[in-house]
């Protein structure tokens, strides 16, 4: 084995990773179903209106449980510290690939920092008020009224982040996809994207 | 020839609490029979329920040593602008008629509950075995054929009446009127202006005080669900679709973002 | 007298409305869950309870089938009767419920001195006991005279009660049987 | 009822009292909300509770149970005080004029005549003066003090509005607040009814009361037009039919039934046969000799002859003075002097009084059949003590009882033909609808097949009495399942010379030429054909009356004593308000209670009455010619107007084992037993509808009490009479408000009935608490105020 790739994800991470992420595409697809009449011919693709009503609460429940794993294993990993306050305040230069002046980044760079965060408090929400909504026969009046309204408002921000999320780590950043499928990176690629991260586990 | 709006009154000061609305409810929707739980009132059951969809409520009331017992019948208001429908998913599930008549389409419906928050009088009722949603049709099936729903048709005191809503309208201001000769003078009629109007209307006494007869105050389709089905609605699609549009957008720009070190690319 | 027949019924039932509210149903009318009642045959009654004497229309399907028993599948008020005008109350409309009832007898039933049961017993039996026992104790009991001589031909050891929900020919046909066995003690539901 | 309930729609005031009809008879009420609506008649309901009906009226008078008559008599008092009688109906419709004999006097709560060992009057003192033609004296002035009216005044100036607050529980504003409404309609152009049922006939002064009723309609003018009248609102489907029909002691028709000093068929007709009191008095009931000729004939048929007495003879004999009625026979039973007993369609056990004495009587029994729709407490009443539990701690078990049972399965109303009659006495013809459920049977066939069954038996083996168990006409087509409709018109009756259906009961004979099994029905299946059948719409008079619309007995009148609807002359009170017009040669309308073409001073308006007038004053109640209140025969006080005769001096008691009866200490509280409009008696429990509406036995509570007592909605309670107890969730509430009675504070406990110890849903039985108390005159049993305590468990 030469130096040449890094493991970046364990299994452990990535197996949580996809049950999560495919538990989201479930809920986000069915619960587009769910959101709009115009966008109810989606539960047909996904088993029945009658199916999708059964199953998108749970699908919601093993997302935020594999997320909850993510959650344990990273949110020590997914504070800011001063270095991500200045990438955030120039992340417009990231965003144009400008290098120049840009903080050198750990494991995580603050802006998948704030998607964890992101994700993770849309997550809980989701969960809290979905929860309320899939037994409307026992949740009290006042806090469905306030579930049907939270409910949607977290999915449509966590699934714009999950949007972004997708395209930065398919078409924006190539090489990533692989990082979360095999666990393994190029030692190029650590270097340019997560600069210190490659300092610290390749002690160079 | 644009349908006639029907409609049902109410007329609660003719109302004696004679249950038979509820058993004609049972009976031509071919309910089950249940038993009660005894719980200190008259009334039938403390609420509406997937297979009871006609409730009449026995509201008693004692002001300034004088007995008062306002029974009010309960059920499906069919509104113009109807909550149920408007936090329904499921196309077909619950439709209005151009009647007026707004029906729960069982065949359709997935269960999701979402009428029984977007309903402002909490009427649709979520069977826990058939996992549907129920409440009054206002019996289309009768209409249909030409007969008066079930509930009307066997109202003995003519406290129900059906019939075209601009009739009944009518009728109702004559009742309102009356009741005012008669001395009550905060009679008036409940339609429920705040969600465009309800098929089904009462003629109340006290009509200041709907909640002496258990009827909200001022029904609207909450805030909420107004809120998540509509501005919420367009937000959030033109969200998506502004992220989507921005990374199309952002990847034609400025492309991928390159790995420098290509010697050690795996 | 014929029974209406379902056409005419529900003439019946849309005219009350349309001439109390100008317009007919059917102009308002664009859905149709199927209307149980649309095949049915239809009987003139009367409620057997109360003596409101509300009219009532008995709904009955299989008269027509063979190897089937008619039974009733709806019961509603006659719109005809001036007394009720096609309404019900809660246990008038309900009927079906009354005639169609698990509950109901179906067969004669013997319950012997000291038993704790009921056994089943046929009609030919049960009604040879009944005359037998009606025979003994009327003929124990039985006055022709009384004490000073008078011809009183009475019973007052068998008492007769009921006709409070039967139909006036068959309390005539009871005051036969009460005279024909001369019983004294025969009452109805008028006092309780 | 004297009128209908399409007509209550014209009254200008309905008195709801000793009813509760929005309850119990929500179909007719429709009328009086009708009124309410369309008339603006005002409702007044006055009740121990505040029911469903007082819930829409437009005043609630709370009153103690059992008070009844000191209202009334209060508001008759008020009427005639305040100068609020129809001073012009009671001079030419009733008998105020009519003069008393002088030794007629009352005190101390007897009136002459009084047998304090018999517990019962002599009438004689009672009687008319009269003169020497046998006609009584009158004087129109009203004015001389022996005339009815003068004494009525007196008798009732007794019952001020305070003494009736004192007496009834009620305030003596609310009294007069009532009074005064009431009272309106005393007047040409205004017209109330009073609408009653069971909470006036429950009572041992059930017959007084009711007359007193009527006494003030008659003093308002409101007997005889349309919207008023005294209506009896009868609580089954036949009840009217049954008693028309005749029971106890009628034969068919209202016909005396003979007692044993009738002895041949002259005497009875002499006995039963009242003579005119006034010259003008048409005394219908001076045609008995025909109704009961007739009557006889279609009994015996050809074995009728003049010689025999048309079969006089094989009718049965009450002894003189002998009652039948139900608590005299069930006493009997409990006694073992009774053998045998047959219920159709009756549960004696649940809706007698005291259960336990029932269930005592019918063990003492050596058969018993019950034909029946469901099994019911009285078919099973060997196993009460396992199906009824705690309730029958004496009762013994099922081994001990030596009653062999026999339990027929009948039809329902559904299952077979025939008419009902309506309290409108309206009979209404029904069609079978489908065939009765497994091998179940009509009514009529059961009662062929058991009659035929014992002929058989007789002619084989001979035994008593073998010549009226034969004579007995049973000639029918198909004698084990005689046609409904055969019978009908052998009840229409028929002309045997000519073989035709009589046209009604004017066409009768009293030389055996017509056959009439109940006269009063006569006209209803005549040679045009089945006039109960009909369904004729029209409603000529806009009052409501459809006269071709079933049939209405007699004679298809549809409001009785309608002359009384237009004044001396035959001219109208009001307009609106005539059913029956005179035209000058004619009446047109209603059919008149009249001679149709006899001139309006022809005769006395009320044509079946000797007198030819309607009675303030009679002579033929038990307790008094004028009704005076008594309490109810447990009371929780004296009576305040005389507490030396404080019940009713001439209501039986029964002194059997099981009637116990109670005192305030023990039992402080005032009971009445009540129906609920979600149930129908005790057949609804045996109902999947009626089992949802009302699952459970409850007893209500006032607040006050419960509080008194710590006693919350929803716990259990126990309530304890001296006969027994019943136990149940309580519903606590103010619709039940304690009243002041004579200084002490009175709760009333409300017990619903509906419930028994079979059925989809099981309650105690209520009748567990009620006595054997019962009105003199009715033999109706005191189910409205008895005493009772109660305990929380």
């Amino acid at each position: 084995m030469t130096t040449k790739s890094l493991e970046r994800f364990s299994f452990a991470e990535r197996a949580s990773h996809w049950t999560s992420a495919l538990c989201f595409l479930y809920a986000a697809f069915t619960g587009l179903a769910l959101w709009s009449p115009r966008m109810f011919w989606l539960s047909g693709v996904f088993g029945g209106g009658e199916t999708v009503r059964a199953w998108h609460p749970w699908a919601g429940l093993f997302f935020a449980l594999a997320l909850g794993v993510m959650f344990r294993r990273w949110a020590g990993q997914m504070q800011l510290d001063s270095d991500d306050e200045i990438w955030l305040a120039k992340s417009h230069l990231y965003a144009q690939h400008i290098e120049a002046g840009m903080p050198e980044t750990g494991r995580f760079n603050a802006g998948q920092k704030m998607m964890f965060w992101l994700q993770s408090a849309s997550a809980f929400f989701l969960l809290l008020s979905g929860v309320v909504i899939w037994f409307p026969e026992v949740a009290p009046r006042s806090a469905r009224l306030i579930a049907i309204l939270l409910h949607p408002l977290c999915a449509a921000v966590s699934m714009g982040g999950i949007m972004v999320h997708f395209y930065m780590s398919t078409l924006a950043v190539p090489g990533s996809m692989g990082a979360m499928i095999r666990g393994r990176v190029s030692t190029g690629w650590a270097k340019s994207h997560h600069g210190k991260w490659f300092r610290e586990v390749s002690g160079r | 020839m644009p349908a006639t709006t029907v409609a049902k009154l109410v007329d609660t000061s003719l109302c004696i609490g004679c249950k038979a609305c509820e058993v004609a409810c049972q009976e031509w929707n071919d309910q089950e029979f249940t038993l009660g739980v005894f719980n200190n009132t008259y009334q039938t059951q403390p609420d509406l329920t997937p297979s009871f969809w006609n409730l009449i409520k026995f509201n008693e009331h004692v002001d300034d040593g004088v007995n008062s017992w306002l029974m009010a019948k309960y059920q499906c208001m069919h509104c113009a602008d109807p909550g149920c429908l408007k936090a329904c998913p499921a196309p077909g599930a619950i439709v209005q008629l151009p009647n007026g008549i707004v029906d729960f389409k069982q065949d359709n419906c997935i269960g999701c509950g979402y009428c029984i928050t977007g309903c402002p009088f909490d009427v649709p009722r979520l069977s826990p075995t058939s996992k549907k949603v129920y409440k009054c049709s206002l019996c289309s099936d009768r209409v249909g054929a030409g007969m008066t729903p079930a509930c009307i048709r066997t109202c003995p005191t003519n406290c129900l009446t059906f019939g075209s809503r601009t009739d009944l309208v009518q009728l109702a201001e004559i009742r309102t009127a009356e009741l005012k000769e008669d001395g009550f003078k905060d009679a008036g009629i409940y339609d429920g202006p705040g969600v465009g109007g309800t098929n089904v209307m009462y003629v109340l006494k006290h009509a200041s005080e709907p909640e002496k007869y258990g009827l909200p105050k001022d029904p609207r389709i909450p805030w909420t669900v107004s809120l998540w089905k509509g501005p919420l609605k367009w937000a959030a699609n033109a969200a998506f679709l502004g992220t989507a549009v921005g990374a199309m957008l952002h990847y034609l720009k400025f492309g991928p973002k390159e790995t420098h070190d290509d010697d050690e690319v795996a | 007298m014929l029974p209406v027949n379902r056409r005419q019924f529900l003439q019946a039932g849309a005219a009350v409305t349309a001439t109390a509210f100008g317009f007919r149903l059917e102009a308002a009318s664009a859905v149709a869950r199927e209307l149980k009642i649309a095949r049915t045959n239809q009987v003139q009654s009367v409620c057997p309870y109360c003596a409101v004497g509300c009219g009532v229309v008995i709904h009955t399907t299989g008269e027509r089938v063979k190897n089937a028993r008619p039974t009733v599948v709806h019961i509603e008020g006659d719109p005809d009767s001036p007394v009720n005008r096609g309404t019900l109350c809660s246990k008038g409309i309900s009927l079906k419920e009354f005639v169609v009832n698990d509950r109901r007898l179906t067969k004669p039933q013997y319950r012997a001195a000291g038993s704790g049961e009921w056994t089943d017993i046929s009609w030919d039996d049960a009604i040879q006991k009944i005359a037998r026992r009606i025979k003994d104790t009327r003929d124990k009991g039985f006055q022709e005279q009384d004490a000073q001589g008078r011809t009183v031909n009475r019973l007052d050891t068998l008492g007769l009660i009921g006709g409070c929900t039967d139909t006036n020919e068959i309390n005539y046909l009871l005051g036969k049987f009460r005279f024909g066995l001369g019983i004294l003690p025969y009452e109805n539901q008028a006092r309780l | 009822m004297t009128n209908g309930w399409c007509d209550i729609a014209n009254t200008d005031v309905a008195l709801v009292m000793g009813g509760n009809p929005a309850e119990n008879h929500p179909v007719g009420f429709r009328f009086v909300m009708e009124a309410k609506r369309k008339r603006k008649a005002k409702l007044i309901c006055i009740d121990p509770r505040f029911n469903r009906t007082a819930a829409v009226s437009d005043l609630y008078v709370p009153m103690r149970a059992g008070t009844d008559i000191a209202f009334l008599g209060g508001l008759i008092h008020y009427a005639i005080s305040n100068d609020l009688c129809h001073m012009d109906y009671v001079r030419a419709h009733t008998n105020a004029p009519f003069l008393l004999r002088e030794d007629f006097s009352f005190s101390e709560g007897h009136f002459s005549g009084w047998d304090a060992e018999k517990k019962s009057y002599d009438k004689a003192t009672w009687q008319y003066e009269l003169d020497g033609a046998g006609y009584a004296k009158v004087d129109p002035t009203l004015e001389n003090p022996r005339s009815i009216f003068q004494q009525m005044k007196r008798h009732y100036s007794r019952y001020t509005a305070e003494k009736v607050a004192e007496i009834c529980g009620c305030t003596a504003e609310d009294f007069k607040k009532a009074a005064a409404l009431i009272c309106s309609t005393g007047r040409a152009g205004k017209v109330g009814t009073i609408l009653y049922a069971l909470g006036w006939t429950h009572h041992s002064h059930s017959v007084q009361l009711i007359h007193t009723g009527a006494m003030l309609q008659l003093l308002l003018g409101n007997i005889g037009l349309p919207g008023g009248g005294i209506n009896a609102q009868r609580g089954h489907a036949n009840i009217q039919g049954s008693t028309d029909m005749g029971a106890w002691n009628m034969l068919p028709g209202y016909l005396r039934l003979p007692r044993a000093n009738h002895v041949s068929l002259d005497a009875y007709l002499k006995a039963t046969t009242p003579k005119p009191l006034r010259p003008n008095s048409m005394n219908y009931w001076g045609n008995t000799p025909k109704f009961a000729t007739s009557l006889l004939k279609a009994y015996y048929g050809d074995r009728a002859k003049k010689e025999n007495d048309f079969g006089y003879q094989w009718l049965p004999k009450l002894g003189e003075t002998e009652n039948q009625s139900w608590g005299y026979f069930f006493d009997r039973m409990h006694r073992k002097e009774m053998h045998g007993f047959i219920s159709f369609g009756m549960n004696p056990v649940a809706n007698g009084p005291n259960t336990e004495k029932m269930l005592e009587a019918l063990a003492n029994l050596d058969w018993l059949v019950v034909v029946e729709n469901f099994e019911t407490e009285t078919a099973s009443f060997w196993n009460a003590k396992k199906l009824g539990e705690k309730f029958y701690p004496k009762y013994v078990d099922p081994a001990k009882i030596q009653t062999e049972v026999i339990l027929l399965p009948a039809a329902c109303f559904a299952e077979k033909d025939g008419s009902f009659v309506n309290s409108s006495r309206w009979l209404q013809w029904k069609k079978a609808a489908v065939p009765p459920p497994g091998i179940a049977k009509p009514d009529h066939e059961i009662i062929a097949r058991i009659f035929m069954a014992v002929r058989a038996l007789y002619e084989k083996e001979g035994g008593k009495g073998m010549e009226p168990l034969m004579a007995m006409q049973w000639n029918y087509a198909q004698p084990l399942t005689p046609s409904l409709e055969e019978v009908a018109r052998e009840v229409n009756g028929r002309d045997l010379t000519t073989g035709a259906q009589v046209p009604g009961f004017a066409a009768l004979k009293d030389d055996g030429s017509t056959a009439c099994g109940n006269w009063v029905y006569s006209g209803s299946w005549t040679e045009a054909g089945n006039n109960m059948a009909r369904r004729g719409q029209e409603d000529p008079t806009g009052l409501g009356l459809f006269p071709n619309y079933a049939w209405s007995w007699p004679a298809n009148r549809r409001i009785l004593y309608n002359r009384a609807s237009n004044d001396a002359d035959g001219k109208p009170w009001s307009e609106s308000h005539a059913s029956i017009r005179w035209n000058g040669t004619k009446w047109t309308g209603d059919t008149p209670d009249y001679k149709a073409d006899a001139g309006p001073h022809d005769y006395g308006a009320f044509i079946m009455l000797p007198e030819g007038v309607a009675k303030f004053y009679t002579t033929e109640l038990a307790e008094g010619p004028f009704p005076e209140h008594y309490e109810p025969m447990e009371s929780p006080v004296k009576n305040a107007l005389h507490p030396n005769a404080s019940a009713n001096p001439c209501a039986p008691v029964m002194t059997s084992s099981a009637d116990a009866m109670g005192t305030p200490d023990k039992y402080p509280y005032v009971a009445i037993t009540y129906r609920l409009t979600e149930h129908f008696h005790y057949w609804t429990k045996h109902v999947a509808s009626g089992a949802e509406l009302q699952s459970n036995f409850f007893v209500e509570l006032p607040e006050a009490l419960a509080k008194e007592k710590g006693i919350k909605g929803g716990d259990a309670v126990r309530v304890s009479s001296a006969r027994g107890t019943v136990e149940g969730p309580a519903m606590v509430t103010q619709r039940m408000r304690p009243l002041t009675v004579g200084g002490k504070t009175i709760y009333h406990v409300g017990i619903p009935i509906h419930w028994g110890y079979v059925g989809r849903v099981r309650g105690p039985l209520v009748n567990n608490l009620t006595p054997s108390a019962f009105d003199p005159n009715s033999g109706t049993p005191e189910y409205k105020g008895f005493l009772v305590n109660v305990e929380k468990l």
